[in-house]
């Protein structure tokens, strides 16, 4: 189990908050001068990546402590607090990545959704969207070196240096990407917070508001799988003492030693 | 530690002497992707000369992939990375010492990639200086990076089918500045070549430093 | 003198798998320990866990006087280890390979040669690819890169297999040398004839832990823990 | 009507996924914490250990 009074809270209070958005999102919040209703994807669209985002910030600020940790770490009681710092970070990367992951896909689909009917086109190959789906595609890579079997604490700090490069990577992808088509193509694309175009007071209290639901729901998500991650711990150690015991019992049946 | 990554560098280029892997196998392997491209784009010499920058970094990086697979393969083989830690070597050393490897036999996939274009596709060069500074640039960036995910992947069980996934998306960079930069030394576009390879170079720094972070953690017992 | 291999409770796990669980054994420097035991008994595992490469849990763990749970990273260069594995580049040419090694351990082109010779290896084999040896001169050449190393700890996983006579003598008489010059060695064996295994301290392992330790003959100070 | 189907299918894919995955994590939650004794109270185990975290 890892519901907590917490996180029931947490949890009724984000479904409630999704509730409230659908009907601000769909219903209340005026349709756009230029888009019309289209614009109400933004809704969904711009709070997921918002979400992502924080949630790989926070990834890479945990593999930067795992790393930290695992540096720092000695023999003795120094040496345990500091693996079981290390182990702690490495739950919130993992968990985090997932959730950064999945946003970023959901960011991905609405995107091409939102693109078809305003551009008239599934995909631009613009600065931002290039850096979206290169951020997916490395921590896409992420979680699959994280599955893979492994000694955990050389598994955590391995997975902690690929999550920093990934993130040195970012700004590098972003600004060549958007060299290379400010360039080549007339300005960009830009629909979206980014853009000039204003947006109405409502539309800027919703956006604002479905942000903070996100972030409610993701966070709820976010605590549950930081704490199946420490189940999984858990059922590692004790499957661990089961194997030690059925280990120690193996019978020595090979030839005989010579009492010499 | 300088004597330690000479020892190792020198030891991948004994095997690479021996074995001939990158020449007989790799560089076969990229010239095919470009004949490949060339079916894909129906021999239009026109679309295939402007394509000309791009193609060279697309079949240099697959090369790169297979060469740092290589790398570390032979290192998983037998246990030798076993032999290498007992032999005391620190973990940069062996990073370092197989990067400059691998940059090596990446420098030869990249000549004959060149050769290729410039046979097949009737390439002609504007821009030697930058041509140069570019491809050095940019081969070296993905030898490092190709080293950092082969030491990431190395003795994993699925690390034949992973290391491609790391390892594309991070060279993305370098693929598009070194297009950019090669368009305009072939003369196929009038860009600012030598802004791209500057950002190049800022990538392969930024390659370095990650590499020296990085080695320890990679490489200590793994 | 003091002890090369000091483990009390010593638990490692390869992949979830308690390959030791638990193991106490203690060896004094110069001494030969021969392990036994049946097949996934640990026997591999231990040689690896006392060079330092498997991850390790346990109350006390300490080989040649380093601690192995602080760190196990110094205690490498110290140590020698052939497993079952031959740890060469089947690519290199023998010399290469030595050449090799003898860069890795600081040793003379002198030395080098020298271990070649010993376990018969001038000549034309001297100019073949690893990969084209047999398995047992493979063996031979891994035993000359170790002989290259000097270690103060041997540790040799099935050391004698698939050698001839002739190779077989001479890695008797090379462990009998490292340990009348004080080295220590360890190393696992399911074979009885040899003449070596009369003078080592038999340590049996069963189920990832010490079952029985024999005293070595003639050797009354042996310090047992099983 | 093309702006209506996309906004729907945009919020129902968003909407899915989301709940896909929370089900997905409480109920592995569930069964792991079923494995290890460790469940809600009245599952006659220990109830005070339900947060696996603060018991760290």
């Amino acid at each position: 189990m890892t519901g907590s009074v917490a996180t029931r809270v947490l949890g009724a209070i984000g479904l409630a908050a999704a509730a409230v958005m659908a009907i601000l999102a769909l219903w209340v919040s005026p349709a756009d001068a230029v888009q019309g209703d289209a614009v109400r994807l933004m809704y969904v669209h711009v709070p997921s990546i918002w979400v992502a985002y924080g949630s790989f910030v926070l990834t890479a600020f945990a593999s930067a402590r795992v790393l930290w940790r695992t540096r720092s770490g000695a023999g003795g009681t120094e040496g345990v607090i500091a693996d079981r710092q290390a182990r702690h970070w490495d739950r919130v990367a993992g968990a985090a990545a997932e959730l950064g992951v999945m946003f970023t896909g959901l960011t991905l689909v609405t995107g091409s959704l939102w693109g078809k009917v305003t551009w008239g086109t599934y995909w631009q190959w613009d600065a931002r969207l290039t850096t979206t789906v290169l951020l997916f595609v490395t921590h896409l890579g992420y979680l699959a070196l994280r599955r893979l079997p492994a000694e955990s604490r050389a598994r955590a700090r391995r997975s902690a240096v690929m999550a920093l490069i990934a993130v040195v990577n970012l700004p590098i992808v972003h600004y060549s990407v958007d060299w290379w088509r400010t360039l080549h193509q007339e300005a960009s694309l830009e629909i979206g917070i980014g853009g000039d175009r204003n947006y109405s007071g409502e539309m800027y209290w919703t956006l604002l508001y479905s942000w903070a639901t996100f972030t409610l729901i993701a966070l709820w998500i976010g605590i549950h799988r930081y704490r199946v991650l420490r189940l999984e711990e858990l059922a590692e150690e004790a499957a661990l003492e089961e194997l030690l015991s059925v280990r120690r019992s193996e019978p020595s049946h090979d030839e005989p030693v010579t009492e010499r | 530690m300088w004597r330690e990554v000479w020892l190792i560098c020198r030891k991948d280029l004994t095997v690479e002497r021996r074995a001939r892997v990158t020449l007989i196998q790799i560089v076969p392997t990229v010239l095919l992707i470009l004949v490949v491209f060339a079916f894909a784009f129906d021999a239009n010499p026109s679309l295939l000369g402007a394509g000309a920058g791009g193609l060279f970094w697309v079949a240099v990086l697959f090369g790169a992939v297979l060469g740092a697979k290589r790398s570390f393969d032979i290192e998983a083989e037998g246990g030798n990375l076993d032999a290498l830690r007992l032999g005391g070597l620190s973990p940069a050393a062996i990073l370092w010492g197989k990067a400059m490897a691998l940059a090596v036999q990446m420098a030869a996939v990249a000549v004959f990639t060149a050769a290729g274009l410039v046979v097949l596709f009737s390439v002609t060069v504007t821009d030697w200086p930058l041509l140069l500074t570019a491809a050095v640039c940019g081969t070296a960036a993905f030898a490092i990076c190709g080293c950092l995910y082969g030491a990431m992947t190395v003795g994993l069980r699925s690390a034949d089918t992973l290391l491609p996934l790391l390892l594309i998306p991070v060279a993305a960079p370098v693929l598009l500045a070194g297009t950019r930069a090669f368009d305009v030394a072939l003369g196929t576009s009038a860009d600012q070549g030598w802004s791209w390879t500057a950002l190049l170079a800022v990538v392969l720094i930024t390659y370095v430093a990650v590499g020296w972070a990085a080695a320890g953690p990679l490489l200590e017992d793994a | 003198m003091g002890a090369a291999v000091a483990f009390e409770g010593v638990v490692a796990l390869l992949d979830r798998f308690p390959a030791l669980a638990g193991v106490d054994l203690s060896v004094e420097s110069g001494e030969m320990v021969c392990l036994r035991g049946p097949n996934g008994a640990g026997k591999t595992t231990l040689l690896r866990t006392c060079a330092g490469l498997v991850p390790l849990r346990g109350a006390r763990a300490e080989v040649l006087g380093f601690d192995l749970i602080a760190d196990r990273r110094t205690v490498r260069r110290h140590v020698g280890l052939l497993g079952h594995r031959t740890p060469l580049y089947g690519d290199l040419r023998v010399d290469d390979q030595l050449r090799h090694c003898a860069a890795l351990h600081c040793a003379s082109d002198a030395e080098a040669s020298a271990a070649a010779e010993r376990f018969s290896l001038e000549g034309r084999l001297m100019g073949v690819a690893i990969r084209r040896l047999s398995e047992g001169q493979q063996r031979r050449v891994a035993l000359a890169c170790l002989t290259i190393a000097r270690p103060q700890l041997w540790l040799l996983d099935e050391p004698h297999a698939g050698l001839d006579r002739t190779s077989r003598d001479a890695l008797d008489e090379l462990l009998g040398d490292a340990v009348t010059a004080g080295a220590t060695v360890m190393f696992a064996t399911h074979e009885t004839d040899s003449a070596r295994l009369a003078a080592a301290r038999q340590v049996t392992l069963a189920g990832g832990r010490v079952s029985m330790s024999a005293p070595a003959p003639g050797a009354g100070s042996s310090a047992d823990v099983a | 009507m093309t702006w209506a189907a996309n906004v729907f299918s945009g919020y129902a894919l968003t909407a899915a996924a989301v709940v896909a995955y929370a089900t997905w994590v409480v109920r592995r939650g569930r069964v792991l914490g079923r494995d290890l004794g460790i469940g809600p109270a009245g599952a006659g185990t220990d109830p005070g250990r339900s947060h696996p975290e603060t018991s760290q």
